[in-house]
């Protein structure tokens, strides 16, 4: 997890520990997909898995620039926000599972993580859902004095939401610590987003009072930089941002999503698989940086070895008690 | 469902849903399906597939994510000469809609004093069990039951479906049709021949002595399920489905519980506050000194629907839940 | 009202609220209010007067007309150390805020398996007779009531007003607090001490034998009058406020309901699917036996509220409806 | 009511016979607005009032450029376009009166006046209220191919409704035949609107791909002008646009909001009624064209008596009997 001690970009040491606990983030992350992907598909996983491979450097970039104690919310597709802000991989994968050791005690599942020891305000499965919440924490964040801030994570599929808009014009009115994050990965379910989103995006959010920028979404080192800046500037006092991140998902909307050329070719996935693989991006940079790769195949296998401890926790764990089915409804 | 069909095929609920869509499209071409993924995805549930191949991305349109918006869209093409059909993918969202819904489409024609007329049909789903947790499991449909102006539709089985929808489309009034997500793979007969079934019809989907149950949507399986299983105890239950919420078939559901004069009521909305409230009080109204105990009413628990299945099958009302109250209110537990 | 209070004004019910306001304010720094035109203008009812001078324009925040907006970030803010009221200056307006309320405030602390609290109140209006017309003039309260994960508050007096105020500014759950518009200028006496009333306890306006009058928010006044009307004619009723609807002090409804063996249940929602069908089924269930006849139940009608004075003054409950409902009741009409 | 019929205003006689027709539409709507506020005073008119005394121009230039079967939509402030619109004076009067031989059979009242012969298919008392119905209406007419165009009229507070975005989002991409308009009047109720717009009004239009004008909402003639170039441009199938006029009311929020000192200065309403007066403006133009006042006066004459018949008819029309009250729930 990233502290706020770490010194600036110029420091070459510091950023290629960065570079290395970003890849390792991103490794965790694909790595936990893939075992979702494994546990749905050997009925192992109730409900629905909507994977963020692909997706991996934007969550991590961004949390890369935030502090422990800063806000995120996150949407139905929110594994890696969670996994990127800090989660711990075997509460996570035993709320994905329905058991009682998870993160919300399994009555949320994999839509539904929070967890306020990472400042997870949880993930959402309404489209746009938590941009009120982001904007509120970052409105009390704001009248504690607690120099915290909060990402917003969504999917370009949000800015059909027109409470998005409500609340990034209070955020620009109030000056408020937040940053919409945009994860523009082209398609709204099956839907490309072009069908769906008129004007320009950018634009939207400066006609609110935002700054807006965009990024490669694939680099997460560019990612990093652009959120750091923006979270910094928020910090500050300067108000509100809007990042959209250009990314792609490689696979289904959800895990059942398996024929896809009704809406999106072979090709296209191939392109990005093939060329704009942000953990692959990210190692053909640090091997540029003369940084041994074996180094970053270590870090693959420990990530192997801690995810599989996690999955098996979560297997071996118990579901709730049904008499905590009527707990937790009233505080 | 009617004496003498000639043709009638085994579908399942969903392709009963589709037909009535595609042969209003064709009989209509005011009509037309609005809603994310409709077209190309044929919806989240696959129910639309195909439609747009017949009738083009503009009588099948796809839209952003915007529940509100378009069911606003479909408010104003209603009013000016469209017969608009929404697509709402889960009947969680409808909250993004209420206002639409209800402060509009309900009160346009009122508050025109009956200039401006809203037909246009939401469809939605209710249901839960698919672990798919708070925000994707819900079943709402008594919000808009309360409102004065919609109209409400709750299908149990394939033909319920093609002719409630059919008589949905046709009807002049905003009309809200529930789906339930679990059954759409269900089978029944439907007839080839075009039909229509009346809103505001009870079907009584069997016949019973013994004690009354008025369940709908999903719960009408459930409760043929417990009448079943109170068969083999020797308990006839009378299963009513009620069809459309508003407007209420009062009278079918009074006569049977003066029949048997023990009810029960089973609805997969939460159980406060919800439709099994207004039903129990109908029937109360109507046969009360026929009646030898309250009207037992079963919904889902009052929590909000947790992700874990075990948690998740407690909340919602199983056939042995109306099984065993049935045999409570029978004095034969 | 407790037995012992020292320095008991008579204020309005409106001047209860923005005490109880301005006395949780004081006591906690983390309560504030946000919403539109609450700060210089007091809101629409000039409620609020004076409470962003005191409290300034950070505690007294002045919204854009974004309800859905700023109640959502009166949830976020609220998990993350604010007590925000959220002021929705009708309650009509509602219908932009489900989503939020009921997708978002009501499920965070269930879904977050009690990790993530919402303490908010979301204060909004009900009520109708201002000729204000179909969409500002609805009591929707029970939509809210039908939601696990809420709790609902209708105060009919300034001294609930007050007492129950404060209590759902300290509760740790999103609370609705309804309002009767007609209400504000209803003078009634409050302590000036400090006191709360808890949620979830009813309130016998009135003793009686005869017959009881289950009454809500508006309704209450309404309720007093048939009693009043009643007693000259030698029936004596007995009126229960319930006060909060969820949760619902069933006890002591259901008490009364088996002493005097007559119920009538009258809330000024639409009358059907409403809060009153709820009532009386929770009263039939519990004092089946003990009941004469039927609970009645008197609602708004069933048609959006229309803007012409007397027909407006059609649909709503009056003291004559429950005086003649009473002496149906009680077989002395 | 303006027909498509009438040459550009190079042609000097039809200016001039439109800006006497608009002229004579903008003094109806004031003297409307007198009486409303005088049977208000007199405790004849139930419910509340909101005046559109000081924005006439912008009804009135703006229905100038529409066919009669073309649509509006309108909102709590909305006598002035249905007047605009071609309603009749005698059924809005009885309407506001709660009357049976109102518009609505008094079932609607101020805010809610509708009428399907002038294509006006409502004044909406929910803020934004109408932005999907007027959307929809536009696509019904894209669909059946019949030519009309939409005008969604709301003042600059529903820039504050989400639904608002949603909607032009969805009429861009469809190139739906509508206009929003919004009369920016400076004030949501009690509250400047910069108090509760941050950004750029036009800006975010432009963000969601609608064609964004602004034009001096005092001057009926520029109004109209920039409305025909928008309303044709619609009609064409070139898509949506957002005009928003800049106006002022010149009275309360509404009747009963009297004592304004607390959100606008006396100085502030002075300026604008003495100087910015759209039937004063326009006037002055008309004279300095060389017409004689002394027609214009003749049309105050005429108006005056027609409204004078108008309010009595009103008063003296029977209201609905009760038994109308459960009539028009269901069509
Ligand atoms: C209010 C609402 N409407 C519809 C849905 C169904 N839905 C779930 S994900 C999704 C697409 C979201 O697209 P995007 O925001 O781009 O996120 P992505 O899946 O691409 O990460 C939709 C329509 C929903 N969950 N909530
Ligand atoms: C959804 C909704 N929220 C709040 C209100 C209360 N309200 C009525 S008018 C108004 C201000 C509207 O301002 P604007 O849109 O600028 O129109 P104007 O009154 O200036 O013409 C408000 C907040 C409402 N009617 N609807
Ligand atoms: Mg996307
Ligand atoms: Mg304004």
């Amino acid at each position: 997890m990233s502290t706020a001690t770490f010194p600036t970009q110029t420091d070459a040491a510091a950023e290629s520990e960065r570079s290395l606990r970003m890849y390792r983030r991103m490794v965790m992350i694909r790595r936990f997909e893939e075992h979702v992907n494994d546990l749905y598909t050997r009925a192992l996983m109730p409900g629905l898995a909507h994977l963020y491979i692909g997706e991996e450097a934007v969550a991590v970039g961004v949390c890369e620039a935030l502090r422990p104690d800063d806000y995120i919310t996150s949407t139905h597709r929110g594994h890696g926000h969670c996994v990127a802000k800090g989660a711990a991989l075997d509460r996570m994968f035993a709320e994905l599972l329905g058991k009682e050791a998870g993160y919300c005690k399994g009555k949320g599942g994999s839509m539904h993580i929070a967890d306020p020891a990472t400042g997870n305000l949880g993930a959402n499965a309404i489209v746009a859902g938590s941009a009120g919440i982001a904007t509120g924490a970052a409105l009390a964040a704001k009248r504690l004095g607690n120099g915290r801030v909060c990402v917003c994570f969504f999917g370009e599929g949000a800015l059909g939401q027109g409470v998005l808009y409500e609340v990034m014009n209070m955020a620009a009115l109030w000056k408020l610590p937040v940053v919409y994050l945009c994860e523009n990965n082209l398609y709204n379910e099956y839907t490309h987003y072009s069908d769906t989103t008129a004007g320009d995006i950018l634009t939207r959010a400066t006609g609110f009072g935002l700054r807006a920028e965009s990024v490669d979404g694939q680099d997460v080192r560019a990612v990093y930089a652009m959120a750091q800046q923006l979270v910094d500037r928020a910090r500050e006092g300067a108000g509100p941002s809007f990042l959209m991140a250009n990314t792609y998902r490689f696979l289904g909307h959800h895990v059942g999503d398996v024929s896809r050329d009704y809406y999106r070719s072979k090709q296209e996935e191939q392109n990005w698989k093939g060329e704009r693989d942000p953990i692959q991006v990210l190692r053909e940079w640090v091997v540029s940086q003369g940084f041994p790769a074996a180094n970053l195949d270590e870090i693959q296998e420990e990530v192997r070895s801690e995810m599989e401890k996690a999955v098996a926790f979560a297997i071996a764990a118990p579901y709730p008690p049904v008499n905590q089915v009527d707990q937790d409804v009233y505080a | 469902m009617p004496e003498t069909l000639t043709a009638t095929r085994e579908i399942t609920m969903g392709e009963a849903v589709r037909e009535a869509l595609a042969e209003e499209m064709r009989r209509d071409p005011r009509v037309f399906v609005l809603g994310e993924d409709v077209a190309e995805a044929g919806t989240a549930f696959k129910v639309l597939n195909g439609l747009v191949n017949e009738f083009g991305p503009e009588r099948v349109l796809d839209t952003p994510i915007s529940e509100a918006g378009f069911t606003g869209i479909a408010v104003g093409a209603a009013m000016t000469g469209m017969r608009p059909v929404v697509d709402i993918m889960f009947g969680d969202f409808i909250g993004l809609t209420m206002d639409q819904m209800v402060n509009q489409a309900a009160k346009v024609h009122y508050m025109s004093g009956g200039k401006w007329k809203v037909p246009m049909v939401m469809r939605t789903t209710l249901g839960a069990t698919r672990r798919s947790a708070a925000q994707h499991s819900q079943s709402l449909h008594a919000w808009f039951c309360h409102i004065p102006g919609l109209k409400v539709v709750l299908p149990s089985t394939p033909y319920d479906a093609k002719g409630l929808m059919k008589s949905a489309i046709r009807d002049e009034n905003p009309v809200v049709f529930f789906e339930d997500k679990m059954m759409f793979r269900l089978k029944g007969p439907v007839p080839a021949d075009e039909y229509t079934i009346p809103l505001g019809v009870a079907d009584i989907k069997r016949e019973g002595d013994d004690v009354t149950i008025v369940a709908t949507s999903s719960m009408v399986q459930v409760a043929l399920g417990a009448a079943a299983m109170l068969e083999e105890y020797g308990i006839s239950a009378e299963v009513i489905d009620p069809r459309t919420l508003w407007p209420l078939d009062e009278k079918t559901l009074i006569e049977s519980a003066k029949k048997t004069s023990r009810v029960i009521v089973v609805d997969e909305g939460y159980g406060r506050y919800g439709a099994t409230a207004e039903l129990a009080s109908v029937i109360a109204e109507g046969a009360f000194f026929d009646l030898e105990a309250p009207v037992k009413r079963i919904g889902a628990m009052h929590v909000p629907i947790p992700f874990s299945p075990p948690l998740e099958d407690a909340t919602v009302p199983t056939e042995k839940a109306v099984f065993e109250a049935a045999r409570v209110l029978l004095g034969k537990n």
